[in-house]
């Protein structure tokens, strides 16, 4: 089954900024896609469609074989995991604790169990020491860590990932990366940095200047020179 | 809250203009003298951030929206003075850029939102934050400076005679419409206020120093 | 979603507004210099909103038709702009219908509108920049003009940030939130964003300083130099104000 | 002569951040450092003490020989070029022309003389065609080079750029780097990509993890993988 389909899928900001211009993919279930392209040329915009966070405003997005009305909405928040470029838009409770407590709360999950889930997730990031912190005081890379700890705590079915090492120094970037790999889900992860795409996607998706999709197919795209230079990539 | 042009009698506005003129020509004057420049591009920014958040359409039971203006928070956050400066600067850039407001309604509807409503909120919530919490103080500012605002725009669409409507509409009705409205503007600046109070305690400070 | 939505909603309109001011590029009012242009069109606002008197705003009317038409601004893009507050007023005073004052209602209304089409003018043929230039030259103080270009300036920013703020928080909310929690989280997330946009004002508060800004901001003034579209403008102007005076 | 001198150098920031602590540090004229750490360790402090826009809370700067007070800020301002990390927060003027020409008006440099130096980096950088745009409306990389010709139109004595190249795409960043490859003068280079250091630098000074510098010294450090692995780098 697809996990994800975009058909023609157009998308403008309020602000009159073009966000994504007909793009089409269609992505299976367990599937790893790498999203390439330069500074805003859609790769965010697409994250948000597929998290059904905004609809597109001609073409259909499908997400887990459903299209996004209001009535469906709770399914897709409970099973689409996305982590956003900027941790700072992300975290918004008094204390990591409250942050990686926030949706097993809103999903009412027995608080004994969220609590056990919250102290597994932050030892594996190493965030435990900052439980009682407010997330404002961390670091750019503490931050993108009790983040990645809230998206991934909820074991999603889909999970879009926004940029998951810009701005993040080598040793956490290591240690995200690490992680990542060992996920096994349907993972769409957009990033600028070339080096790693192998250890983190089997598929590549290039996005062009004019927010469209212009390659789709192996990870030996990356190897394609000129088309990683029209992209602006490189 | 913002009176478009034509609904004022023109001497009426020209009071107003000259009302604002004073309250702003003095706090251009305070922020000069007292405050550190680096009010400057707060009072800017902070501007710009009212604006934006202008924009949220806060819902309420019945199904209909209300807006947030902002002006109590902006004395809070900045003081009276730079706050009065930020929220006539978000007016002159509605009313010369966005139409939203005219031009010569320009000087009362700055007066109402610049003035009253800053100054209000501001003394509003010292008087009560030094007894009450925070988050009360900020509350009670809020509501009451946008209920005076509009009292204030009651007041001068009631006394223009091109405007039929006399004082004992207009003043209710503007009134009691944004006393209404005025526990969302209640509610989001308790919010606002009580998360810099816990964020950024040195900002409410500064704006007390003011 | 709803605040979302009915944001998204919004601001879609109010950045119209935004962006569409500058694009109305033209022939006449467009090559007048701000600082002739912008006391002309608001004295019109002025004469607009300080008479009832028919035969008056009938002049005025014909003078709006003029500088549309030689002006070449798009009929819909200026309709656009206009129709709402006049329409506003009709409705404010259409009680008025039943004391059989349709008279009144009319005239109000129409100067009402034809007060919001000058300065419709003013702002879809002026740029930006320029309006400061003529607040600089009306002796506006420095510091608010500092403050209000740099509103100005940031809106766009501030706005984006906003939306990211509301769309990432939406990613994490399940529940249906009542009314109460809805106002309480939403008034939490603005208080957020203004930390935000404090913490972002000292740090372009030091930019300037890195940039040179020692306590007063200095600019190359332009010089007024008066040109054929200035003349005919003054001209224009000053015709139709002195048959206002005599009518 | 000595260029730049932190002694004993801290600062702590007004919401209580400790922002760098004990930095002593002497770079000679004409030398070109990169400052490298993790997120958070101190490294954009350590460029604003540099820049005397901030002053420390204990230990002393000293820039071109002076120590910072009011009288002699202007010389400062003058002879000291320093880049921020992020664009949006050193673009503030209504066009792209009016934030060429900021500086010098406020520096009272000559207006013919002026422009005549802002189109010169306008057209090395490519940023002529911009010119009448307002700075907010352009991409994130268009914007990074507007703020950099800014700076180097002054060519300032020092130099000081806070990751030059950070969320850039890869086509701008070579440009970039290119660019500062050519400029001869005293350079601190904040980054945290350490691929092309040894194109910049000729020294690396290395900040740790609690806010000071754990080592200074030749571009053989960056080989030292204890040594980065303890600063949290790699």
């Amino acid at each position: 089954m697809m996990a994800l389909i975009a058909k023609d899928a157009s998308y403008t900001y309020p602000d009159g900024t073009v966000g994504l211009s007909n793009a089409t993919i269609e992505i299976e279930k367990g599937e790893r896609i790498a999203l390439v392209g330069s500074n805003g040329s859609g790769k965010s915009t697409l994250l948000l469609l597929f998290s059904g966070l905004i609809k597109p405003e001609s073409g259909s997005i499908e997400i887990l074989g459903k299209k996004i009305d209001k009535s469906n909405s709770k399914f897709f928040r409970r099973n689409i995991g996305i982590l956003f470029q900027n941790p700072d838009d992300f975290l918004f409770n008094p204390t990591v604790k409250d942050e990686l407590l926030y949706t097993p709360a809103q999903l009412e999950i027995d608080e004994d169990e969220a609590i056990d889930i919250a102290e597994r997730y932050a030892s594996i990031f190493g965030i435990e020491k900052f439980f009682e912190k407010p997330p404002f005081r961390l670091s750019g890379g503490e931050k993108k860590k009790v983040a990645l700890a809230c998206v991934l705590m909820m074991e999603p079915k889909i999970l879009l990932l926004d940029e998951p090492t810009a701005n993040i120094d080598g040793k956490t970037r290591r240690k995200i990366i690490e992680m990542i790999e060992d996920i096994k889900t349907t993972l769409v992860i957009a990033t600028h940095e070339l080096d790693f795409i192998d250890k983190l996607a089997d598929r590549v998706v290039i996005l062009g200047m004019e927010k469209k999709i212009i390659a789709d197919g192996g990870l030996e795209l990356l190897d394609d020179n000129k088309l990683l230079e029209e992209a602006g990539i490189i | 809250m913002h009176i478009p042009d034509g609904f004022l009698d023109l001497e009426i506005a020209a009071i107003f203009y000259v009302l604002l003129i004073v309250f702003v020509g003095y706090s251009a004057y305070k922020v000069r003298k007292e405050l550190d420049e680096s009010k400057i591009p707060l009072m800017g920014i902070v501007a710009a951030a009212i604006f934006a958040a202008q924009m949220l359409n806060w819902p309420i039971p019945g199904g209909t929206s209300a807006h947030f203006v902002g002006g109590a928070l902006a004395g809070i956050l900045l003081g009276p003075f730079a706050g009065c400066l930020a929220m006539t600067s978000v007016l002159v850039v509605q009313g010369l850029v966005f139409g939203d407001g005219g031009i010569t309604a320009l000087g009362a509807n700055a007066f109402n939102m610049a003035v009253v409503d800053v100054f209000v909120g501001y003394y509003t919530y010292r008087l009560i934050a030094s007894k009450f919490s925070v988050s009360i103080a900020a509350m009670v500012a809020g509501w009451l400076g946008i209920t005076l605002a509009a009292v204030f725009a009651g007041f001068e669409l009631g006394i223009s005679h091109g405007f039929l409507y006399g004082l004992s509409i207009t003043i209710p009705v503007m009134g009691i419409w944004h006393a209404l409205l005025g526990i969302v503007e209640g509610v989001v600046t308790s919010a606002s206020v009580s998360y810099v109070a816990s964020s950024r305690p040195d900002i409410l400070e500064e704006g007390v120093g003011a | 979603m709803e605040i979302l939505e009915k944001t998204a909603k919004e601001a879609a309109s109010f950045f119209q507004n935004f962006f569409s001011y500058e694009i109305v590029d033209g022939k006449f009012l467009q090559n007048v210099d701000v600082r002739i242009k912008m006391p002309g069109l608001f004295a019109f606002v002025i004469a607009a909103v300080s008479t009832f008197n028919p035969q008056k705003l009938i002049l005025l009317f014909f003078v709006l038709a003029v500088l549309i038409s030689v002006s070449r601004i798009p009929l819909r893009v200026y309709t656009e702009r206009v129709w709402m507050i006049p329409a506003f007023s009709i409705v404010v005073l259409s009680p008025y219908i039943f004391a059989g004052n349709f008279g009144y209602i009319l005239t109000f209304s129409f100067r009402v509108f034809l007060a919001v089409s000058f300065l419709t003018l003013f702002m879809i043929s002026t740029r930006f920049k320029d309006v400061i230039t003529a607040l600089r030259f009306f002796r506006v103080p420095e510091i608010l003009i500092t403050v209000i270009s740099t509103t100005y300036h940031n809106i766009h920013l501030m706005f984006s940030e906003l939306y990211r703020i509301l769309i990432a928080r939406e990613s994490r909310k399940i529940k249906n939130e009542s009314f109460s929690q809805m106002w309480h989280n939403g008034g939490r997330s603005v208080g957020y964003f203004f930390t935000r946009a404090y913490e972002k004002a000292e740090r372009v508060h030091l930019a300037t300083v890195a940039r040179g800004y020692n306590d007063k901001t200095k600019v190359y003034s332009e010089g007024l130099r008066i040109r054929i579209p200035d003349v005919a403008f003054i001209l224009l102007t000053a015709s139709t104000l002195i048959t206002y005076l005599w009518i």
